[in-house]
């Protein structure tokens, strides 16, 4: 059976379930209780599980990231909200340094299995410091796992195994999807990190991306199958675990290949999936070069054209693809 | 309502030498202009917003006037001011121009960040104010920095201003920039503008002990604690704190406490308190209040003040016209300001 | 010397109780072995370096040891203890083996870290020694989440523990923490060892008010400050302090004024103070001081002691025989410890 | 005329040059000034300038990061000092979400010149938190410069460059590379931010790479030499800007390319590197795919054997370059 539900419901369900099933989980952050979260995600969570188990902090990042990390340490399963992933800048050494370094540090006796959820990305005229889309920073440190969920369906099944898993995953979720809705079935389901979903079966050309703008390739798809060109869209899901495979049996089957991702082009995490196809047995099936789309080198513009044209949009995907072939 | 605020009442006569000299009244003149653009512009902008007209999110502290008007007023114009997410009185107060502001809010290029930075980034370092900015507790390191240049180059009549929630207190970065100003004895005035929520988090959930003003003694700084809605009683503890830091002792802590009657930004759906409460800060309005002052110790009339009232919010109305007549930034202006 | 220590003589023979129970001579045993260990430890480890045996670097805390002895003796074996980059004698106290952690000096296999993390990392989960943190503030906000883990838990009679420095009282990260732990009325010890540098930096330069048991005002969070080279006021001030903690009132901070008679790391030139200064404190050694009460009070025999301190030396010398005997670990151990 | 001297004197060098010549430019971080900094590279200058403009500061990397940034914002020219550039993740808010935005966000009302010195990398012992090669994190950050210099000749010059940008620059010293010598010119020079350099030519083979990793590059490419491999070894000295022509150029040329760096491959600037060759006319004179080499996945661990591993070093890149002919 299955029901449909929106992008945030679908964390939220996932959130609950792993909360009943496990009493070591326990959910905390800015404003989570009475104000369910800035997008309201966490909607009932306070009187289903009552102020011990939901728990509003002060605007301490630091210290409440850390708080997570100790408890993970010792056998709680923290989740963990960040108000606007941008601010992962202020707690990023908990982030980057301690949770992903300490089992390593300390030679294997300790794990640190904290989920951190965080609402990413633009679109929403919220400026400079709360658009970005700074996945690329994480997935840089070794430790960390990195999820981005494009669907109900993907963020409800992956948040549940990044529950479970016992290593601290950054869990990115996608602010402009929330509202938006997808089929989920009514019983319990997992997605295992690491594995890409092919979103679009094709053959004239891959779109490699994440996050929103599968949704974005999706239409642009739509739009070039009209011209006779069949896309095939992989969304990777998770940035780390990264499933190369796929990556690469897809695009050596179409031949091209347009990587796109909502954060800053330069230096972001396309630079990686661009290298690692380069460096593959894909290279030499390559029909023309690789090609990325990421966002505008500049900051966040709030006004709303300004902002749109700093973003990869439909129809640049659209006319990427079109270059290509 | 918890916290020190309930003991509070907003009864600006107290504290007040007479008699009053004409700068005084000047000044009082001032204040009350600016805590009506202030009121004016935000309810302007909350409507702009119930309209769809506005993009993105904007934090409106209506309620809180009297705490920008009465500080930014005992301030002078070459003080640096850094103000708040909630920032639009103190960007009035410090003296930026409603048309501009209202043009940045609706992302236009005459904006006074060329429509670049919205609502959580108004700021004119032409006139010393370096704005609002989106991440809580960056604002006080910044400001220590003003401080310093100021101190480097000898400039003795020049403080730096930082105002932060009671939220805010609690980021690191805030304890870092109170020792930092303390322990090289900066002139940098903290200004905490404890409305006794963050977001919707009550103080008394995020601070064992809610008397902010605590936070200044490890630092062998002062402090005092103000009624926030008591304009007249801002202004004097403003003017006092200035000349201290002014006087080349270091930083100092004023903790002014008040309380925001709007929503902590357009999605706060006030879950987290009741209407009661919000309808008995109505009462302690701090512009009601300073009305009650001027008229009964017959500074002003009932019709002056109506008048300043009317002006202000004819110019708010222009500052509107203003915005929504001028053109949005072109594709060409965006990657101007990236580099210098 | 600057600060609140100059004015600290290390007479052991004050605040002690009469008479001494069989419990407290047995504690006393084992302070007078860990501050042995923790001493011949160090010295090796110096010793080894200078003969560019160790690599990377460490940071010895020689004639700091009272600190980590006389606090941990008065913890119990289920409490969380979070150490410094200056941490070998805590991770002795906690119960470390010096084996492996010799072993981990020297990056070897037997390591406790499996030669992976090194003196600045030094931690030893299976005991509750979560280690040295590279990062100043990090063990902090940390330790806030063992003791809300604990909490969770209702495991009534466990506290968590962090050892910071003076210098590390102005991170961000520790002011944070101390308010979360403050406001969720958290069993965690803030333990300052105050050695009056952070690095090469006086204490005076880096705060207005060398106080840091002020620190704790702010928070409603009592605290004290204590001889930190008498192991025994030391001792019985964290024993009322792990009482008043474990009760469940909530966080305590606990400062303790030491020197560091080593340099900061292996690359101090000790330009920043004087021969004079490091002398007057060999002076006031705690272990010295400590053998002094033991024979002066009869608790025990020079024989006693010097025999036990021997013991002490052989140990840490049979640990350099260990580690030096162990492997290094292989290439295929390397990525084992990533993700769980 | 030219002198030898070690690229931590041509730090000091560059930094006393530019405070005599102008006096807005003072200097702070935790100690710098009695002791000279964690590798002494400020020695004398507290001599010379006096506790005004060379300051101590408390272990409190926000507020002096922050200050810099303030005192900047109001024409100051800062230099502060990180003790070790794993520091940047307490810090990491000033460094890329005020300090490069700022100017943006006040529609180019005010100027950041501010430069953030911090010795950068590994292959001292210092382990996970002390070791890292974090570059790819910063120069994802629009608004920001980041600089890494390989010679006391490049450290200097681009330095002295980097003070006087009006914007703020992170400059990325390179640990291991302290204590190494240089002949530098006794005349004042500057090097422009942007401009690679190609420290060997070569026609064979083009290694891209900055840092540390030039100086190993140019030893592998004497031993490549040996066995009749001309390999070009280009240094770009600035991610950003960064030469992309330089480098098009060099590949064209040679038609392979490797591109080392110290940083985690994964996720590693290398990427961006990779992605801007596999997009760009270079793509078509290809003759093998393009190859990375970065660190192992993994934080940096104490035992030197280890640590080795996990770094590139010269018998490595032998290896790829040999394996990519
Ligand atoms: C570092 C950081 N954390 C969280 C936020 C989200 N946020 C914006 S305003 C706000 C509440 C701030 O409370 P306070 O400082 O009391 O100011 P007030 O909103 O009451 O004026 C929060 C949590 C932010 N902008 N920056
Ligand atoms: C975040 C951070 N900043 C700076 C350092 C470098 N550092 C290591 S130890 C030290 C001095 C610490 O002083 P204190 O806290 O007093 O401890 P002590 O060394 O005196 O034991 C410094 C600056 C660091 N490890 N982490
Ligand atoms: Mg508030
Ligand atoms: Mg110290």
């Amino acid at each position: 059976m299955m029901k449909e539900i929106t992008y945030a419901q679908a964390i939220n369900d996932a959130m609950c379930e792993e909360m009943i099933r496990d009493e070591t989980v326990f959910f905390m952050g800015e404003d989570i209780a009475e104000y369910c979260g800035a997008f309201g995600v966490s909607r009932g969570m306070l009187e289903k599980f009552g102020k011990d188990r939901i728990m509003n902090t002060p605007i301490s990042e630091q210290a409440f990231v850390g708080a997570g990390i100790g408890a993970a340490m010792v056998g709680m399963r923290p989740i963990v909200e960040l108000m606007f992933s941008d601010f992962m800048c202020v707690c990023f050494d908990e982030l980057v340094n301690e949770a992903p370094k300490m089992r390593f540090m300390f030679g294997g006796k300790v794990k640190v299995p904290m989920v951190m959820r965080t609402p990413s990305g633009g679109g929403t005229g919220a400026a400079a410091q709360h658009s970005q889309s700074l996945e690329a920073c994480l997935a840089h440190f070794p430790g960390l796992k990195v999820v981005i969920p494009s669907t109900p369906y993907d963020a409800k099944g992956l948040l549940k195994t990044a529950i479970r898993d016992d290593n601290p995953v950054m869990f990115l979720e996608q602010k402009t999807l929330y509202r938006t809705k997808g089929m989920v079935p009514e019983e319990e389901y997992t997605i295992p990190l690491g594995v890409a979903d092919v979103k679009r079966s094709g053959t004239d050309c891959s779109i490699i991306t994440y996050g929103r703008m599968v949704q974005m390739s999706l239409e642009a798809a739509e739009l070039l199958m009209e011209e006779g060109i069949n896309v095939e869209v992989v969304d990777i899901r998770s940035l780390v675990p990264l499933d190369h495979k796929t990556m690469i049996e897809s695009v050596r089957k179409t031949r091209h290949v347009l990587i796109v991702h909502e954060a800053v082009q330069f230096g972001g995490f396309g630079g990686e999936i661009a290298g690692q196809i380069a460096d593959s047995e894909a290279f030499y099936y390559l029909d023309a070069p690789i090609r990325r789309l990421g966002a505008l080198s500049c900051p966040i513009p709030f006004n709303p054209n300004l902002e749109k044209a700093v973003f990869p949009t439909v129809e640049k995907i659209v006319a990427q693809v079109k270059s290509l072939l | 309502m918890s916290g020190k605020n309930s003991d509070h009442t907003s009864d600006v006569t107290k504290n007040i030498e007479e008699p009053i000299s004409k700068e005084l009244k000047m000044i009082m003149w001032q204040m009350w202009i600016d805590m009506h653009l202030a009121r004016y512009f935000e309810e302007r902008v909350q409507w702009l917003f119930s309209k769809g007209l506005v993009h993105g999110t904007t934090h409106l502290g209506i309620g809180e006037e009297a705490t920008a008007a009465g500080t930014i007023a005992a301030m002078k114009s070459q003080d640096y001011v850094f103000g708040t997410h909630r920032g639009h009185s103190q960007a009035i107060a410090k003296g930026i121009d409603v048309k501009y502001m209202m043009a940045e809010i609706l992302a236009r290029k005459t904006g006074v960040c060329k429509g670049k930075g919205g609502s959580m980034h108004i700021a004119d370092p032409d006139i010393h104010y370096f704005g609002a900015d989106g991440v809580l507790g960056a604002s006080a390191v910044m400001c220590v920095g003003t401080a310093l240049a100021t101190r480097k180059r000898k400039e003795e009549d020049r403080i730096s201003v930082v105002f932060f929630g009671d939220g805010t207190s609690n980021e690191g970065a805030t304890w870092e920039a109170m020792n930092l100003a303390a322990v090289w004895e900066l002139p940098v005035l903290f200004v905490c503008v404890n409305n006794t929520y963050g977001m919707s988090t009550p103080i008394k959930d995020v601070m064992k002990d809610t008397d902010i003003a605590k936070r200044a003694y490890p630092f062998g700084m002062p402090a005092k604690t103000v009624d926030g809605n008591n304009v007249l009683e801002v202004y004097h503890a403003s003017v006092e704190a200035r000349e201290y830091v002014a006087s080349g002792k270091g930083p100092m802590l004023l903790v002014e406490n008040t309380y925001r009657i709007s929503g902590h930004s357009k999605s706060d759906g006030n879950l987290y308190r009741t209407k009661e409460e919000i309808e008995s800060w109505k009462e302690k309005c701090p512009i009601k209040a300073f009305r009650k002052y001027l008229v009964e110790n017959e500074l002003f009339t009932e019709e002056e003040l109506d008048k300043a009232a009317k002006t202000a919010a004819d110019e708010i109305e222009q500052a509107e016209e203003f915005a929504k007549a001028s053109p949005e930034p072109s594709f060409d202006d965006l990657m101007n300001d990236v580099y210098a």
